[in-house]
C-alpha cells in the first residue's frame, strides 16, 4: 500500500519537477514547483516524518514560495519574457545539462546500490523531534536564528532602490563598462 | 514500517536532485534557476527524511528544518538580488551577467 | 548545556550579540563610525573572551562544537583577520555614498559563521556554519548596489555557492543514510567498525568535497573566483580569500583527522590530482593577467592548492604533525593575502576601483611605502626569504618530503616558477618610471596602520619564527590528541 | 756574475714598463735610449756570464729565485738553467736583439707609436728569455705564450689597417693550437713524472720509461705539436707569411731569428724525450724534410719581398727541424745561430729596401739598387751566400753538417735537402738579381741612418764568420754524430747543390736572364705558380675546413639555441595561460556546469582509484 | 662575532644609504665607500687569525652561533675557513669596484640603488659564511632580490625581461636546492631522531646511494644555475647585458662564485660518493660549456653580452675543477673563482664606460678606439689577455691548476676542455679587432679614464698581476680549507 503510494507520489513529483524546469511562463514554473513540494511533503508522511511533511507544506510550498511569486509579481515581465524564454530554450541547449545530469545520475545510482540494504518508515513523531532540536541541537536553533538574521539584514539591503551617484564615474573594464554605460539609465521604479 | 526501501528513497531523491540541475544549467533566467535550486536543496532534504526514516532519528528531519532556514535566507537574499540586477541591467538574462571573464 | 559549557562558547556568544547590538545601533542611530566601533569592540571582545575560556579547554558543547585549542587558535586567527578587514572596509566604505551601516553587521555574522566552522564537530553545525558565512557573503560582496560588477559577482556567488551547497548536503546525506550518524566522533566509529571502506559513505565524502572544494575554489570548482575576487569591494574580496577559505579548511582538516578520514585512500588520490590541477592551473590562469584583484584570485587558487599538499601528507605521516604546516601556512597566507587586498583597498577610491595594472605603475615612486608594502607582501605570496610567506612555503616542504609527495612538490616547485613571473610582473610595473605626481598621502590613517602592522607581522615572523613556531606546536599536540 | 743570471730577462721587463707606463709623454730620444738600452744591459750581462761560464767549468748553472705555484706535490719555482744551450739562445736573443733593437730605433723613427714599438719589443725579449732560460715547463710555458703575445703585438703594431690585425690574430690562434698541444704534453708529463723540472723529467723519464712506448711517444707528439706551431712548421705553417704585416725588424727579430726557433729550442731541450720516442723523431725528421721543400716552393712564387724571406725562414726551420729527426741536436742549434745572423741581415737589408723605396713590397718593382744602395746590395749578397749555403758562409757550415747527418739517417731526407738547397739558391738569387739588378724604376730614398747601418755591418760580418763562433754544446747533447768530413760524392752533391739553384737564378732573371714570360703561358705552369704562390694552397683549406664552418655555426647559433629551449617553456605558459583563460568565459551557467562536471569527475576518479 | 658584524655591518650600511638618499642625493655612494672601508678593515682579524691556522685543530677559524628556529634545529650559525676569507675579500674588492663604476652612471634614485647593492653584498657575504644550510638558503635568496631590483630598475632596455628571467631561473632552481635540503634533514632525523641543518652535523648522514644522487642532484642543479654551467646558462648573456655596470660587476665577479662556492662547500662533501659517480657527466658538461660559450662569445656582437658568454666559459672550469676533486683542481678552482671575478668586472667595467661615452654596446660601432683613447683600449688589451689565459695572469694559474688536476681524472675530457685554449684568443682578440683596430672614423673625441676610473682599473691590473705571478700567497689561504673538504669527502 504504502509502496504504491510511493510510486504515485513519486511519479507525481518527478512529472511537476519536470514540467517546472521546462515552462516559459515563471509563474507556470513556480505553480509545478509547488505541486513538486507537495508530492514530496506527501512522501514525507510516508516516510515517517509527519512533522517534516508539515513544514514542507507551511514553509516550503507556503512561505517561500511566496516570495518568488512577489517577485515575479513585482517584475511584471509578461509576453515579451514568455517569447525571450522561447528563444533561449531552444533544444540544442538542454542537450548538455542533460547528458551531464544523466552521468551524474548513473554515478548516483551506482553509489546508491552500493549502500547497505534496508528499510525506512520508522515514525519520528514531532515530539520527538522537538526534544532533540531544542537539546543536542540548540545551537544550531540558535545558529539558524543568526542565520536568517542575516538574510533578513542582507535582503532589507539588497532590496533598498538603486542609488544614482553623485557626479559618478564608472571605471570599468571591457564588456561589464560597455554594459553599465548602455543600461544607466535609472531603473524603473517599482 | 513500510516497505519503502531506502534505495528508492535514495533514488528518487537522487533524480529530482538531477532534474534541478538541469533547471540550473539549462535555464537563463535568474528566477527560473532560482526554482531550480529549491528543487536540489528539498532532494537534498528528501534524502535526509529518507536517511531519518531509515535509522529512526529525528537528525534527519532537524537538517531538513535548517536547510529549509537555509533555503528561505538564501531566496530572500537571492531575490533582493535579482531585484537589483534587473533594475540595473533590465534582463534577468544570465548569460548577460558577463561582464567579468578572462 | 551546562555552565562551563556556556562559558566555553562566550568567543561566539560574543560575536551573536554584538551583531545584535549593531542591529540595535542602526535603529537607534545611523551612523557608520559607530557600527564599525561596536563590532570592533565585540572582535575584540570576543578574542579577549577566546583569551580567558583558553585554559579550560577542550569542552564539548554539545555533540555540535568542540572548544579546544585547535578551534580557539583558529578563531582568533579568523577575527584578527576579521578585525583587519573590518579596518580597511570602514576606509574603503567611509566616503561612499549609501547606507553602509549593515556591513560591520554582516560581517559580524560572516565570521560567526567561520568560528563556528573552525569548532565544528558536526555536520549541522558544519552546515550551518558554512550557510552563515556564505549568506553573509553573498550580501557583502554586493554591498555596493550602484556597482554593476558587485552585483554580477555577487548573483554569481550566490548561485554557484547554492548548487555546491546543494552537492554537499547530498554528501552528507548520503553519509548519514548509511552510517547513521552526523557527529564526526560517530563517523569516526562507523568507519573503525568497517575493514573495508564503505562505497557510499566514500562517496558521500566526495560530494562533501566537492561542495568544500568550491569554497576553497579549488580547480575544477575555481571557475566563480576571479570573477567574484574582482567584482566584490577590495577588503571584502580579502575577506572572502583568507576567512572563507580558512575556516573552511579547519574544518577539512578536522573532520578528516577526527574522522579518521585519511584512512581512505582514494580520497587522498583525488585529492592530489586537485592539488596538482590548482597548482598549475591557477598560476597558469594568472599567468600574464592584467586586472590585479583577478590575478590575485588565480593565486589564492594556486595557495590552496598548496595548502592541500600539506593536508594530503596526513596520509602518510602522523595527522597530528600536519596540523602545524597547516596552521603556519594559513597564518602566513592570511597576513600576506589580508595586506595585498589591503593594498588594493587603499588604493581605490570611491570613483575608481585600483585593479587595473596600469594603476600600479610608477607606485613606487609615487607612494614608496605603499609599494614597498605590497612589494613584500608580493614576495611573501612567491614565498621568498625574509618574508613569512618563506617559512609558509619552507613547512610545506617540509610535511610534503615527510610524506614522501614528490610529484606534488614537483607541481610545486613548477607552480612556484610560474607565480615568480606575475608576482614580479607587477614589481617591475611598480617600479617603472612614470611621470612623478606625488600624490599626498591620503587620510586613511587606519589603513596605513593596518597595513605597517601586517608588514611588521610578515618580516618578524618572516625573519624570526619560532615564537608563532611554539605556540602552533602546542596547538597541533594538545588539540587533536 | 752568473749570479746575475736573473737580471737578464729582468732589464726588458724594466723597459717595458717605464714604456708602458710613461712611453707616451716621453719624447722619442729617451724612449730609444730606454728602448734599446735595456737590451744593451742584457746583452752586456749575458757576455759577462758567457764569458764567465764558457771559461769556468761549463758546469749547468740554476738559479732559484722563488716560488710560483706550489699545491701539494705540484710546484713550480721561478728557476732560471743555464747551460751552453741556452747560452747559445741568450746570446742569439739579446745579441741580434740588440741589433735590431738599434736597427729599429732609426727605422721607427718617423712612427707615432715609437714608444709603444720599443715597450712590445722589450717585452718580447724579456719574454724569449725567459722562455730560454727557464728550468722548468711551466715557466717555459709562460715565456712561450710571453713571446707570442709580443708576437701578436708586434705583427699588429700598425692596427689602424685591419688587415694587419686579422694577421695578428691568425698567427697567435694558430700558434695556441700548437700551445695547447704543448700544455697538454705538460700536464701528462706531471701525472706521469710529478714534475715540471726538464732535467728531473729527462732523468725521470729515462729511468721510468722504456724507448719506444707509448707514453713517451705521446709526450713527445704533443710537445712536436707545440714546436710544430711556433716554429711554422707543417701543418700549421701558414700564419708566418702572413705575420710579415709588421715592421721588419719585428719580421728580423720575432719572426725570423729568435721566437719562431723557439720550436727548434724546445726539441732539443728535452731531446732525451724524442731519442725515446723513434716514431715521432722520424715525423720531425719528415716534418721538416716536407715543410723545407714546400716552403721552398712557396718561396720561388712570391712576389713580396718580406714574403719571400718568410718562406725562406719556414724552410731554413725545416732544415733545422731535420736536423733534429736525424739526431743531429747540435747541429740544429748551430744551424739556429747561424740562420738567425743571415736571416737577420736579410731581414733588416730588405727593411732598408722598403726603407728607402717608400714602403714598396714588390720585387718587380724594385731594380737596379747595387749602385743606389750599395751597402744593402753588400749585406744582401752576403745573407744570400750565407741562406744558400755558399761555401765558406756560416750557412754553409751549419746547413752541411745537417745534410751530412741526414744522410746517413736516411738517404731520401738528404736527397730533400739537397733539393732544398737549389731551390734556396734559386729563390735567394732571384731576389737579388730582381732587386738589385736591372732597371731602376724609380729614385730611392738613400738616407739611411748610422742606427740602421751599423747593425747591418756587424751582421754582415758575423754572417761571414759566424761559422766559427760556436758554443760547444758536447755538454749537452750526446756527441753522437761525428760528421763526416771526407770529400765524397755526397759532400760534393751536398755543395753543389746551390749552385745549381743560383746558376738557374742567373739564367733566368740576371739583367732579364731569360724571359719567364714564354713558361708563364703554359697553364700548368701558371698554375703551379699559384699553387706555390698560395703556399700550397694550406689557406684556402683551411678556410673551408675550419674557419668557415667555424663561423658559419657560430653565426648560425649567434642567439643560443639552448635559449629557445627556455623561451618554449616560456611560450608553453603562454600558450597555457591564453588556454585556460578561455575557460573563464564569465557564463554563469558554464561555471555551473563545471561544478557538476568537477563533481562527476571527482566521484569517479575517487571511484576509480 | 666579527662574522655577524661582516653582514651586518653592509646591511646597515644598506638602510643608511638608503637614508640619506632621501636627505640628499650625492651622499649614498659616500656612505658606501665608508661601509665598504670599514669592512675592508673589519677583514683584518680573521686575515690575523689565517697566520695562526697551523695551530689551531681545524681549518675554520671563526664561528658565530645563535639559536634561530629550534624547532627544526636550525641556527644562526656563521663559520669561516681560508677559502670563504677569500671569497669574502673578494666581495668586498668588487663592492668597491662596483661603486665606483656606478659613481657617475648613476643618477636617480641614488639612495635605493646602493641600499640594493649593498645588501646584495651582504647576501653574499652571508652565504659566504652561513654553515647553517636553512641560513645558507636564506642568505641565498637574499642576495638575489636587491640584484634583481638592481637589473630591473637599473638596467638598460630590455631590463625587464632579463630581470625576470634572472630571478625566475635562480628561484626555480633554489627551489630544488630547497627541497633536497629538506629530504636531507628528514633522512637525518630519521637517522638519529633530532631535526638539524648544521653542515657538520648532516656532513655524517648515512643515505643510501639513489637518495644521494636525487638530493646531489637537486643541489648541483641550483649550483650549476648559478654558476652558469650548461645548458642552465641562458639568463646569464640576458642579465649580463641589461644589467647597469655596478650590478654586472657584482653579478658576474662575485654571485656567480656563490654557485661554485656551493658545489665545492656542499655538494661534494655532502655527496662523496654520488658526486663521485656524478663527475664524468658533470666535468662533461663544464667541458662543453666551456667551448660552448667560447664559441658564443665569439659570435656575439654585443660588448657585454660577449663578456656574459666568457664567464660561462670561464665558469665551466669551476665545475670541470670541483668534480677532479684533488688538491691542484680545487686550489685552480679558486684561484678561476678570484681571477675570474677580477678580469670580468673589469671588463665589464670598460664596457659600462664605453656604453656611457659611446651610447653603444656594438662592437662593430666603436672601430678604431685605440687611436682615440689608447689608455682605455690598452687596459681593455689586458684583460682581454687575461681572460684568454695567458700565462702570468690569474686566470692563467686557475685554470692551469684544474686542468693538471683534472688530467688525472679524467683526460679525455680535460684534452676538449683545453681545447678552449684556441677558441678563447678568437672571441677575445676577435673583440680587441672589432672594437679597438682598425681605422677610426666615428668618434673624434672621446674622454679616456679620469682619475677614478684609472684607480679602480689599475688596482684590479694590480690584482690579476699579482695572482698570476704570485698566487701563492692566495693559495696559502686557501689550501687548509681545501685539505679539510678533502679529508671530509674521504671519509
Amino acid at each position: 500500500m504504502a509502496l504504491t503510494l510511493f510510486y504515485i507520489t513519486s511519479a507525481v513529483a518527478i512529472f511537476a519537477t519536470v514540467m517546472m524546469i521546462t515552462r516559459l511562463n515563471a509563474v507556470h514554473g513556480l505553480l509545478y514547483l509547488i505541486l513538486s513540494l507537495l508530492a514530496v511533503g506527501v512522501l514525507f508522511f510516508l516516510l515517517g516524518a509527519h512533522f517534516a511533511a508539515v513544514l514542507e507544506v507551511i514553509i516550503y510550498a507556503g512561505a517561500i514560495m511566496v516570495l518568488f511569486v512577489f517577485v515575479i509579481m513585482m517584475l511584471n515581465q509578461g509576453q515579451r519574457t514568455i517569447d525571450q524564454e522561447q528563444a533561449w530554450l531552444k533544444p540544442g541547449t538542454w542537450i548538455g545539462p542533460t547528458l551531464l545530469a544523466l552521468i551524474l545520475f548513473a554515478e548516483m545510482l551506482v553509489i546508491v546500490m552500493s549502500g547497505d540494504r534496508a528499510d525506512t518508515g520508522y515514525i519520528v513523531n514531532a515530539k520527538q523531534v522537538g526534544t532533540v532540536l531544542y537539546g543536542p541541537y540548540l545551537l544550531a536553533v540558535e545558529l539558524a536564528s543568526m542565520l536568517l538574521l542575516a538574510g533578513l539584514v542582507g535582503a532589507y539591503h539588497l532590496a533598498k532602490p538603486i542609488l544614482i551617484p553623485r557626479g559618478h564615474k564608472f571605471r570599468l573594464s571591457g564588456q561589464a563598462a560597455q554594459l553599465s554605460f548602455k543600461l544607466r539609465k535609472p531603473g524603473r521604479n517599482v | 514500517m513500510s516497505e519503502i526501501s531506502i534505495e528508492q528513497g535514495l533514488l528518487l531523491s537522487a533524480a529530482l536532485f538531477v532534474l534541478g540541475l538541469i533547471g540550473v544549467l539549462a535555464r537563463r533566467n535568474l528566477i527560473m534557476i532560482l526554482m531550480a535550486m529549491e528543487v536540489m536543496f528539498n532532494a537534498a532534504g528528501l534524502a535526509f527524511i529518507v536517511a531519518g526514516s531509515r535509522w529512526g532519528q529525528a537528525d534527519g528531519q532537524i537538517m531538513f528544518l535548517l536547510i529549509l532556514t537555509l533555503a528561505a535566507a538564501e531566496v530572500g537574499v537571492g531575490l533582493g538580488l535579482v531585484l537589483q540586477i534587473f533594475r540595473r541591467f533590465h534582463t534577468l538574462d544570465a548569460d548577460s551577467l558577463n561582464g567579468m571573464r578572462g | 548545556m551546562n555552565i562551563n559549557q556556556f562559558i566555553a562558547l562566550a568567543p561566539l556568544t560574543a560575536l551573536a550579540g554584538t551583531a545584535i547590538a549593531v542591529m540595535i545601533g542602526i535603529a537607534a542611530w545611523r551612523n557608520f563610525v559607530l557600527s564599525c566601533a561596536i563590532a570592533a569592540v565585540g572582535i575584540v571582545l570576543s578574542l579577549a573572551a577566546l583569551g580567558s575560556v583558553w585554559p579550560g579547554t577542550p569542552v564539548q558543547a554539545s555533540p555540535l562544537m568542540l572548544i579546544d585549542v585547535y578551534a580557539l587558535f583558529y578563531i582568533a586567527l579568523l577575527l584578527s583577520a576579521g578585525l583587519a578587514v573590518l579596518g580597511f572596509c570602514y576606509d574603503y566604505f567611509k566616503d561612499r555614498d549609501g547606507e553602509n551601516e549593515e556591513l560591520p553587521l554582516l560581517l559580524l555574522t560572516a565570521l560567526l559563521g567561520a568560528s563556528v566552522l573552525a569548532a565544528s564537530t558536526h555536520f549541522a553545525s558544519f552546515f550551518i556554519g558554512l550557510e552563515l558565512l556564505s549568506i553573509s557573503l553573498f550580501v557583502l560582496i554586493g554591498y555596493p548596489l550602484n556597482q554593476a560588477q558587485a552585483l554580477e559577482a555577487a548573483i554569481k556567488y550566490l548561485i554557484l555557492s547554492g548548487v555546491s551547497s546543494a552537492f554537499l548536503l547530498m554528501g552528507i546525506a548520503l553519509i548519514y543514510a548509511q552510517s547513521g550518524e552526523l557527529y564526526f566522533r560517530g563517523i569516526e566509529g562507523y568507519i573503525a567498525s568497517r575493514d573495508d571502506i564503505n562505497a557510499m559513505v566514500f562517496s558521500g565524502v566526495l560530494l562533501v568535497m566537492a561542495g568544500l572544494g568550491f569554497k576553497l575554489s579549488l580547480i575544477p570548482f575555481h571557475l566563480w573566483t576571479p570573477d567574484v575576487y574582482q567584482g566584490a569591494p577590495a577588503p571584502i574580496s580579502g575577506f572572502i580569500a583568507t576567512v572563507s577559505k580558512g575556516a573552511v579548511f579547519v574544518l577539512l582538516l578536522r573532520y578528516f583527522v577526527s574522522t579518521d578520514s585519511y584512512a581512505y585512500t582514494p580520497l587522498l588520490n583525488v585529492f592530489s590530482v586537485m592539488a596538482a590541477l590548482s597548482i598549475l592551473g591557477g598560476n597558469l590562469l594568472a599567468l600574464l593577467q592584467n586586472n590585479v584583484k583577478r590575478l590575485l584570485a588565480y593565486s589564492s587558487i594556486a595557495h590552496m592548492g598548496y595548502l592541500l599538499v600539506a593536508f594530503i601528507a596526513g596520509g602518510s605521516v602522523s595527522s597530528v604533525l600536519i596540523v602545524e604546516p597547516v596552521a603556519f601556512y594559513l597564518l602566513a597566507y592570511f597576513i600576506t593575502t589580508i595586506g595585498a587586498f589591503g593594498v588594493v583597498s587603499v588604493l581605490s577610491s570611491p570613483q575608481a576601483e585600483a585593479d587595473d595594472l596600469a594603476f600600479y605603475r610608477g607606485l613606487f615612486w609615487r607612494r614608496p611605502w605603499l609599494a614597498a608594502i605590497f612589494t613584500l607582501m608580493l614576495l611573501s605570496l612567491a614565498g621568498i626569504p625574509l618574508t613569512v610567506g618563506f617559512i609558509g612555503k619552507f613547512y610545506i616542504f617540509t610535511g610534503a618530503a615527510d610524506g614522501g609527495l614528490w610529484g606534488l612538490l614537483l607541481a610545486v616547485i613548477v607552480g612556484s616558477g610560474l607565480g615568480l613571473y606575475y608576482y614580479l610582473r607587477i614589481i617591475v610595473v611598480m617600479s617603472m618610471d612614470a611621470e612623478t605626481v606625488k600624490t599626498g598621502f591620503t587620510q586613511d590613517w587606519l589603513s596605513n596602520v593596518l597595513l605597517t602592522v601586517l608588514t611588521i607581522l610578515l618580516v618578524w615572523l618572516g625573519i624570526y619564527p619560532s615564537l608563532l613556531v611554539n605556540i602552533i606546536q602546542s596547538v597541533s599536540y594538545d588539540g587533536m590528541a | 756574475m752568473i749570479e746575475l743570471l736573473g737580471w737578464v730577462p729582468f732589464f726588458p721587463l724594466l723597459g717595458f714598463l717605464m714604456l708602458a707606463l710613461a712611453g707616451r709623454r716621453l719624447p722619442k730620444p729617451p724612449v730609444a735610449w730606454v728602448g734599446v738600452g735595456s737590451v744593451a744591459v742584457s746583452m752586456l750581462l749575458t757576455a759577462l756570464i758567457g764569458g764567465q761560464f764558457l771559461s769556468g767549468t761549463r758546469q749547468p748553472y740554476r738559479l732559484v729565485l722563488g716560488n710560483w705555484i706550489e699545491v701539494g706535490d705540484l710546484s713550480v719555482p721561478i728557476g732560471f738553467y743555464l747551460d751552453a744551450l741556452s747560452l747559445t739562445m741568450m746570446f742569439v736573443v739579446t745579441g741580434v736583439g740588440l741589433l735590431i733593437h738599434l736597427y729599429a730605433a732609426g727605422f721607427m723613427k718617423d712612427d707615432a707609436g715609437y714608444a709603444r714599438f720599443f715597450a712590445y719589443m722589450n717585452l718580447f725579449v724579456s719574454a724569449m728569455l725567459v722562455l730560454v732560460l727557464a728550468d722548468n715547463l711551466v715557466l717555459l710555458y709562460l715565456g712561450w705564450e710571453g713571446v707570442g703575445l709580443g708576437s701578436y703585438l708586434l705583427i699588429g703594431f700598425w692596427y689602424e689597417d685591419p688587415n694587419n690585425g686579422y694577421a695578428a690574430r691568425k698567427a697567435f690562434v694558430m700558434t695556441r693550437i700548437g700551445d695547447t698541444s704543448l700544455l697538454l704534453g705538460l700536464l701528462l708529463l706531471f701525472i706521469e713524472l710529478h714534475t715540471f723540472d726538464i732535467q728531473a723529467l729527462m732523468f725521470r723519464a729515462a729511468s721510468l720509461w722504456a724507448p719506444g712506448t707509448a707514453l713517451p711517444v705521446a709526450v713527445a707528439a704533443l710537445l712536436l705539436g707545440g714546436a710544430v706551431g711556433k716554429s711554422a712548421q707543417l701543418p700549421l705553417q701558414s700564419w708566418l707569411p702572413d705575420a710579415m704585416a709588421g715592421p721588419t725588424p719585428v719580421s728580423a727579430l720575432i719572426h725570423a731569428a729568435t721566437m719562431v726557433t723557439a720550436g727548434v729550442y724546445l726539441i732539443a731541450r728535452t731531446h732525451d724525450l724524442f731519442a725515446m720516442a723513434p716514431p715521432v723523431q722520424w715525423i720531425v725528421a719528415v716534418i721538416g724534410a716536407l715543410t723545407l721543400l714546400m716552403a721552398g716552393c712557396s718561396a720561388l712564387a712570391q712576389t713580396d719581398i718580406k714574403r719571400i724571406l718568410a718562406y725562406s725562414t719556414i724552410s731554413q726551420i725545416g732544415y733545422m727541424f731535420m736536423a733534429l729527426g736525424v739526431g743531429a741536436w747540435s747541429s740544429a742549434i748551430f744551424h739556429l745561430l747561424t740562420h738567425a745572423f743571415f736571416k737577420a741581415l736579410l731581414f733588416l737589408a730588405a727593411g732598408a729596401v722598403i726603407f728607402c723605396f717608400h714602403h714598396e713590397h714588390n720585387i718587380f718593382r724594385m731594380g737596379g739598387l747595387h749602385r743606389a744602395m750599395p751597402l744593402a746590395f753588400a749585406s744582401f749578397l752576403i745573407g744570400s751566400a750565407a741562406l744558400s749555403a755558399l761555401p765558406f758562409t756560416s750557412g754553409f757550415y751549419s746547413k752541411h753538417e745537417i745534410l751530412s747527418a741526414a744522410y746517413e739517417v736516411s738517404p731520401g731526407l738528404w736527397a730533400a735537402g739537397c733539393l732544398g738547397a737549389v731551390i734556396t739558391g734559386l729563390y735567394s738569387f732571384r731576389l737579388v738579381f730582381l732587386v738589385f739588378f736591372g732597371v731602376q724604376p724609380q729614385d730611392v730614398d738613400n738616407r739611411l741612418d748610422w742606427r740602421m747601418s751599423v747593425p747591418l755591418v756587424l751582421l754582415g760580418v758575423l754572417t761571414l764568420f759566424g761559422g766559427m763562433l760556436r758554443i760547444p754544446l758536447d755538454s749537452v747533447f750526446p756527441g753522437l754524430l761525428n760528421p763526416d768530413r771526407n770529400l765524397s760524392l755526397v759532400s760534393v752533391a751536398t755543395i753543389a747543390a746551390p749552385f745549381l739553384g743560383l746558376l738557374i737564378a742567373v739564367l733566368l732573371y740576371f739583367k732579364g736572364g731569360f724571359s719567364t714570360l714564354p713558361l708563364a703561358g703554359f697553364g700548368l705552369i701558371n698554375r703551379m705558380r699559384m699553387f706555390f704562390f698560395s703556399g700550397w694552397g694550406i689557406d684556402t683549406l683551411y678556410q673551408a675546413l675550419a674557419v668557415r664552418p667555424f663561423y658559419f655555426i657560430a653565426k648560425a647559433n649567434k642567439n643560443d639555441a639552448l635559449d629557445s629551449l627556455y623561451t618554449l617553456v616560456a611560450l608553453l605558459g603562454r600558450e597555457g595561460h591564453l588556454l585556460a583563460r578561455r575557460s573563464q568565459t564569465g557564463h554563469i551557467r558554464w561555471y555551473t556546469s563545471s561544478i557538476a562536471l568537477g563533481t562527476v569527475v571527482v566521484i569517479a576518479i575517487g571511484w576509480l582509484s | 662575532m666579527i662574522l655577524f658584524l661582516l653582514i651586518c655591518l653592509l646591511q646597515l650600511g644598506a638602510f643608511i644609504a638608503w637614508f640619506f638618499g632621501c636627505w640628499r642625493p650625492g651622499a649614498p655612494r659616500w656612505v658606501a665607500i665608508v661601509v665598504l672601508t670599514l669592512e675592508a678593515l673589519l677583514l683584518i682579524f680573521p686575515y690575523r687569525a689565517v697566520e695562526s691556522i697551523g695551530s689551531l685543530p681545524s681549518a675554520w677559524f671563526g664561528y658565530f652561533y645563535v639559536p634561530w628556529i629550534p624547532r627544526f634545529g636550525i641556527e644562526f650559525y656563521l663559520a669561516m675557513d681560508g677559502f670563504s676569507l677569500l671569497l669574502i675579500t673578494l666581495t668586498v674588492v668588487l663592492g668597491f669596484i662596483a661603486v665606483s663604476s656606478s659613481w657617475a652612471e648613476i643618477k636617480h634614485r641614488q639612495g635605493f640603488f646602493y641600499f640594493n647593492l649593498l645588501s646584495c653584498l651582504a647576501g653574499t657575504v652571508g652565504v659566504f659564511m652561513a654553515i647553517d644550510l636553512f641560513l645558507f638558503f636564506f642568505f641565498w635568496e637574499l642576495m638575489i632580490i636587491p640584484m634583481y631590483f638592481l637589473i630591473s630598475i637599473w638596467g638598460h632596455e630590455d631590463r625587464t625581461y632579463a630581470a625576470i628571467k634572472f630571478f625566475i631561473f635562480t628561484q626555480v632552481s633554489s627551489l630544488l636546492m630547497l627541497l633536497a635540503i629538506v629530504a636531507l634533514v628528514l633522512i637525518h632525523r630519521e637517522a638519529t631522531g633530532v631535526y638539524s641543518f648544521g653542515y657538520f652535523e648532516l656532513l655524517n648522514t648515512g643515505l643510501s646511494p639513489e637518495a644521494a644522487f636525487w638530493l646531489m642532484l637537486g643541489f648541483f642543479i641550483a649550483f650549476t644555475v648559478k654558476l652558469p654551467a650548461l645548458p642552465f646558462h641562458t639568463w646569464l648573456p640576458d642579465a649580463h647585458t641589461q644589467a647597469p655596470t655596478g650590478g654586472s660587476v657584482i653579478l658576474a665577479g662575485v654571485m656567480l662564485k656563490t654557485g661554485a662556492y656551493g658545489l665545492l662547500r656542499f655538494v661534494v662533501p655532502l655527496f662523496p660518493d654520488a658526486a663521485h659517480q656524478f663527475a664524468p657527466v658533470a666535468m662533461a658538461m663544464g667541458a662543453i660549456g666551456v667551448l660552448y660559450a667560447a664559441v658564443m662569445a665569439f659570435a656575439q656582437s654585443d660588448l657585454k653580452r660577449l663578456i656574459a658568454y666568457t664567464s660561462v666559459s670561464h665558469m665551466g672550469f669551476i665545475l670541470i675543477g670541483v668534480f677532479s676533486w684533488n688538491g691542484a683542481a680545487l686550489q685552480g678552482a679558486v684561484i678561476t673563482m678570484l681571477a675570474h671575478g677580477v678580469s670580468a668586472a673589469a671588463l665589464f667595467m670598460i664596457a659600462g664606460i664605453l656604453q656611457k661615452r659611446l651610447h653603444t654596446r656594438e662592437i662593430g660601432n666603436m672601430g678604431g678606439l685605440w687611436s682615440v683613447v689608447p689608455g682605455l683600449s690598452a687596459v681593455t688589451l689586458f684583460f682581454a689577455l687575461a681572460s684568454l689565459g695567458l700565462p702570468g695572469l690569474g686566470n692563467f694559474i686557475g685554470e692551469f691548476l684544474v686542468l693538471q688536476g683534472a688530467f688525472g681524472v679524467n683526460r679525455i675530457l680535460t684534452a676538449a676542455a683545453a681545447l678552449v685554449l684556441v677558441l678563447s684568443p678568437l672571441y677575445a682578440l676577435g673583440m680587441m679587432q672589432k672594437g679597438f683596430y682598425g681605422p677610426c672614423s666615428r668618434h673624434d673625441f672621446l674622454p679616456g679614464f679620469n682619475r677614478r676610473e684609472w684607480a679602480t682599473l689599475g688596482l684590479l691590473v694590480f690584482i690579476s698581476v699579482w695572482l698570476g705571478l704570485s698566487p701563492q700567497a692566495v693559495l696559502n689561504v686557501s689550501a687548509p680549507a681545501m685539505q679539510s673538504a678533502m679529508e671530509v669527502a674521504e671519509r
